[in-house]
């Protein structure tokens, strides 16, 4: 089985940080997820969460503050408004809706963030590729 | 065709092939796939890969001209095993014998050598097309396009006689008419050899009828020219004048480079059109005509269907209904007959010279919404499926045929075959739909289709132009790469001047229908970079 | 005629000379219906008067109003209708101060063709027919008993057959997006049939239709391959019930759910990790 | 203020769907399927949806056009049809019927092909008329 691929979009000012931490105390994660590092979670679109999963992705993640500490004060909201609606329409569509994953990490929590990172990955590599999903079935 | 929707929903198998049923006639191919629901079977057969093969219950993948062969292996099946409907070959039909000598050779090993169509696959269609009570084939220019082109129709009609597939609900031979009103133009005469509803200009006969009705003293008596005699006749000088009606023949016809120095010879060019087309660019004079939607009258569909045409708004930007220039210019020549205000009055006079329009009036229309031809007079229903108890000609005549390979096939000059053909978003050479933004967005230009194979051997890695050369010219297009085509296979639309197919098509004709062998040809593939 | 036909005309008669015109359903002589803006101008007209099948109308109220954003208006409307209008005119689409709606209660005939939930109409003052209650919708039911996998199958089935057409999007009043993402290659993809996996158009459509389905099932009626999309709407809407708690079309005043900031409570209801 | 629904008859392919055009004080606004129509029961493809996107087009031809000195300039309808009448019968009577050709056409009404072809054999006498059938 190829190893997954994950896509992790992580606000700038909580998520992104907490990365940051978890790697400077060398914490041990799983390599599948490659970072993108976004303003706020309240960014990301449910377009550019399902062109990920276009382009290629098993998994995609969406990272923000905690509720609360956003620093546009609620810019996570956004993301905490939209995203579970998503996760409806991937769960109505027949795609597990445990292919996206939506969290909180702030700054400080580097070893949340490692076990998020390792859960996540557990779970994706529990589910076939997504391309492999994606094909028709007639033809 | 020779069945209508409404009854064809009772098929229960249904073959198509040289039809790209999804794209050229989207409604159609919805139709037909929602008979999957109800159990009904669908086969494609066609060179590429297209959304209806996807969904079919079987495909099958022949060479580009090569349709011949696997209808004969069809009928070598059916035939072996004992599947004809003997009693229907026997009191509709005459010439089985000969076709039963012909597709004897045609076992299914040697047409897979020449189709490359898997030969158990052919053995499970001819099953499936013949055991059903109802099978109907649909076709479009796919098997038409050809030098053989007659002989394809021909082979559809062998094969629905000699299962008995035909003249009932569910069955039949049925072209897809690729434009708006093809059928109508056909049938009101748009042709060299003939009147209204098919009646020969050679015929005495006829031409006394229309000679009364229409108070000429003589009408010609000798087939006129097709298209390509015409553009001929425009290079040789024996044409001088043309009068283009809403057509683009220089971006529609074979071999378009001599094609438009043919219309650019022209003395006088007269083209009316909604757009200034590339046709009428080189007129002489240009005359602007009012849409679809400026204008009443009727169209014909693929099923015969007569239905209005009904004006939303006046003539736009001083244009005028094609109706009133035609009016104008014969009023203008002396002409009587020409006093025509409303197309209702147009129908009135078709009604009395055209036998199978002659209860197709607008009153009619007006209460039963549309009519589907024969239909001879104002009391009679219309005909939605034709030769119930017996074809025009009475007996139903088989066409023994063997294998041809197409006018030019693939050598080592030009090792590939091109296949043309239409996509979803555009209509015919575009002069429309590329104004139309929610359309053209989808696909701005033309895209060729080549298989990964033949992109990873030309270079195409990454890249995307190609250019493309045939014995007649060349052009350079975007490229996808994709398994809808064969490997030595390439496909392009037609709809686009900036790449326009054909420039490389080859003008040979079938020698019957005169129809261009858009099908076929062969040409160079390279890198364009 | 029939009864609910001649009430219709009969109440039409009476709000007609108040108003500029009303909108309803007209049939020509070799029955075909669609929309149309009954005057009094030509009374005669209202010979025509029909009911069904149903067409999007509350589109048409939305193009009038645009040209005519004065004119004095009466509107025959379903329930899906009503909720339809009610819906614009919280997103600014259309004005109802100056619309008077006349309720046209569905049959159960009706509500059975459309799997409608709530086929009666809850503002309109002037009311014809006998509202009936919701009828049960087999399609989305049977839907929801499916694993996850005979989902994926199942929309793999509908979405293979699908011709993009854009008819569900075209047809729907509540796509009344200026710039449509749909139309954006960003998104999804052109040209090319069938669309490739995972149905960006109908994964982005379903997202879209969030809080503003009225589940009047016009799209799946357009659509020409009769793909029952109106079941993700509808289960959408059920949860948009639950976590946000909004309803399409229940309330004038009561606003869509804010997209931007959390209500009271919300997120403990949205089933995210804390 | 008018608004009305007027059916009619898709021009984009030999499907024959019908749709309404809508009309809205005098302009169209829109296409709407017909739901109640025989070939296209309510549905239609990209293209019918679509049918009515070219008609108000800015390419529109707004008069007709002569050529002269090698350019297509504008001129009135008198002057248009007058030329094609004289040329015509010119060309015909140096020529022959048989030096002219018409080509009809598949987009353009039964009425209109009718007349063409009529005008073609009766006026012009020749039966040199075809259209793209094949193509």
């Amino acid at each position: 089985m190829p190893e997954p691929k994950i896509i992790g979009f992580l606000c700038n000012w909580c998520s992104y940080r907490g990365a940051d931490t978890a790697g400077m105390a060398r914490l041990k994660y799983p390599p599948n997820v490659k970072i993108v590092r976004v303003p706020c979670s309240g960014r990301v679109s449910p377009e550019l969460v399902l062109r990920t999963f276009r382009e290629g992705a098993d998994g995609v993640m969406v990272l923000g503050c905690h509720i609360g500490d956003c620093h546009y004060s609620t810019g996570n909201h956004r993301a905490a408004k939209r995203m579970p609606v998503l996760k409806k329409v991937l769960e109505y569509s027949g795609i597990d809706p445990e292919r996206l994953c939506v969290n909180w990490v702030s700054a400080a929590e580097g070893e949340r963030f490692a076990k998020i990172i390792t859960d996540f990955t557990e779970t994706i590599r529990a589910l076939p590729p997504l391309t492999e999903e994606m094909t028709w079935t007639k033809g | 065709m020779t069945n209508s929707f409404p009854d064809l929903e009772e098929a229960q198998v249904i073959l198509i092939t040289g039809s790209n049923t999804t794209e050229q006639h989207p409604i159609i191919a919805t139709r037909l796939i929602k008979l999957q629901d109800k159990g009904a079977k669908i086969i494609v057969i066609d060179p590429r890969y297209t959304q209806i093969a996807q969904i079919a219950d079987i495909y099958l993948r022949q060479k580009p001209g090569t349709d011949l062969a696997w209808f004969n292996g069809l009928m070598h099946v059916i035939l072996r095993d004992n599947l004809a409907n003997q009693d229907f070959i026997k009191e509709r039909t005459e010439g089985f014998e000969e076709l039963k000598a012909k597709v004897a050779d045609y076992t299914p090993e040697r047409v897979e050598e020449i189709t490359g169509i898997p030969a158990e696959k052919l053995v499970e269609v001819a099953h499936l097309y013949a055991k059903a009570e109802r099978s109907a084939i649909f076709y479009c220019m796919g098997i038409t396009q050809h030098t053989t082109g007659v002989q394809h129709v021909w082979q559809c009609a062998n094969l629905a006689m000699l299962t008995g597939h035909i003249g009932r609900p569910g069955t039949g031979v049925n072209p897809l008419r690729g434009q708006n009103n093809v059928q109508g133009a056909c049938d009101m005469g748009g042709l060299p050899n003939v009147f209204p509803a098919y009646q020969p200009v050679t015929k005495d006969d006829a031409r006394e009828k229309f000679q009364q009705a229409w108070g000429v003293e003589k009408l010609p008596a000798e087939v006129g020219m097709t298209i390509m005699e015409m553009m001929h006749g425009l290079e040789n000088g024996k044409v001088k004048a043309m009068w283009v009606m809403g057509e683009n023949p220089s971006l529609s016809d074979p071999d378009i480079n001599h094609v438009n120095k043919a219309l650019q010879a022209a003395e006088f060019l007269i083209v009316q059109d909604v757009f200034l087309s590339e046709t009428a660019q080189l007129a002489h004079v240009v005359l602007p005509a009012a849409s679809y939607a400026e204008k009443d009258g009727t169209f014909s569909n693929t099923e015969r269907r007569v239905q209005r045409v009904r004006k939303a708004i006046e003539p736009l930007y001083g244009s005028k209904s094609d109706m009133e220039i035609i009016c104008l210019v014969a009023r203008k020549m002396g002409a009587r007959g020409f006093d025509f205000e409303t197309p209702q009055q147009v129908m009135a006079e078709i009604n009395q010279l055209t036998p199978s329009y002659g209860g197709i009036t607008y009153e009619r229309l007006e209460e039963l919404g549309a009519l589907i031809w024969p239909c001879p007079n104002g009391e009679h229903p219309g005909t939605p499926f034709l030769h119930k108890d017996k074809f025009a000609r009475g007996l139903g005549l088989f066409h023994a045929i063997d294998h041809q390979p197409p006018a030019e096939e693939p050598d080592e000059e030009y090792p590939f075959i091109l296949t043309t053909g239409r996509i979803m978003f555009h209509y015919h050479t575009g002069t429309m739909t590329r104004r139309i933004e929610k359309l053209d967005r989808e696909v701005p230009t033309c895209v060729i289709e080549i298989n990964p194979a033949d992109a990873s051997r030309i270079g195409l890695n990454g890249k995307n132009k190609v250019r493309l050369q045939s014995r007649r010219g060349e052009l350079i297009a975007e490229a996808k790469t994709t398994e809808r085509v064969d490997p030595g296979v390439v496909f392009m639309p037609f709809h686009f001047v900036e790449a326009a197919a054909n420039i490389l098509t080859n003008p040979a004709l079938d020698p019957v229908a005169k129809i261009p062998e858009y099908k076929v040809c062969a040409v160079r593939v390279e890198l364009a970079e | 005629m029939d009864q609910r036909l001649e009430a219709l005309l009969q109440t039409i008669q009476k709000v007609l000379p108040d108003v500029d015109g009303i909108i309803g359903l007209k049939v020509n002589a070799a029955g075909h219906i669609a929309p149309h803006l009954f005057r009094k101008e030509a009374p005669a007209e209202l010979d025509g008067l029909a009911i069904w099948p149903k067409y999007p109308t509350p589109d048409t109220l939305r193009l009038i109003q645009k040209a005519h954003p004065g004119a004095k208006l009466g509107m025959v409307v379903r329930g899906c209708e009503e909720r339809g209008v009610v819906e614009m005119f919280k997103h600014a689409q259309v004005d109802l101060s100056n619309i008077s709606l006349i309720g046209l209660q569905c049959t159960r005939e009706e509500a059975e063709f459309c799997r409608c939930a709530k086929p009666y109409t809850a503002h309109a003052k002037l009311t014809v027919g006998e509202p009936i209650e919701g009828v049960p919708d087999p399609v989305t039911e049977g839907f929801l008993a499916k694993t996850r996998e005979e989902r994926l199958e199942y929309w793999k089935e509908q979405l293979v057959r699908c011709i993009k057409c854009y008819g569900c999007r075209n047809v729907c009043p509540q796509c009344f997006c200026n710039v449509c993402a749909l139309e954006d290659e960003k998104w999804v993809g052109t040209g090319w049939l069938p669309m490739p996996l995972p149905p960006m158009y109908h994964l982005v459509r379903s997202m879209h239709m969030t809080a503003k389905c009225v589940a009047c099932r016009e799209c799946e009626e357009v659509c020409p391959a009769d793909i029952p999309m109106a079941i993700q709407y509808r289960l959408i809407a059920g949860d948009v019930k639950e976590m946000f708690g909004y309803e399409t079309g229940v309330s004038m005043d009561e606003k869509p759910p804010q997209l931007l900031v959390l209500a009271e409570g919300e997120f403990e209801r949205t089933g995210l990790p804390h | 203020m008018e608004y009305k629904n007027v059916l009619t008859t898709c021009p984009f392919c030999g499907t024959g769907c019908g749709f309404f055009l809508q009309v809205l004080d005098g302009k169209i606004v829109g296409v709407l399927p017909d739901k109640k129509h025989p070939v296209s029961q309510g549905s239609l493809c990209v293209k019918g949806w679509n049918a009515h996107g070219f008609i108000y087009h800015e390419d529109r031809l707004k008069s007709p056009l002569i050529r002269r000195n090698g350019k297509l300039v504008e001129a009135s309808w008198d002057e248009a049809i007058e030329l094609v009448a004289t040329r015509l019968g010119e060309i015909k009577a140096k020529h022959g019927p048989d030096s002219i050709a018409l080509l009809a056409s598949a987009k353009a009404t039964n009425e209109e092909n009718y007349l063409f072809q009529k005008f073609g054999r009766a006026v012009i006498g020749t039966n040199n008329i075809d259209h793209c059938a094949r193509l």
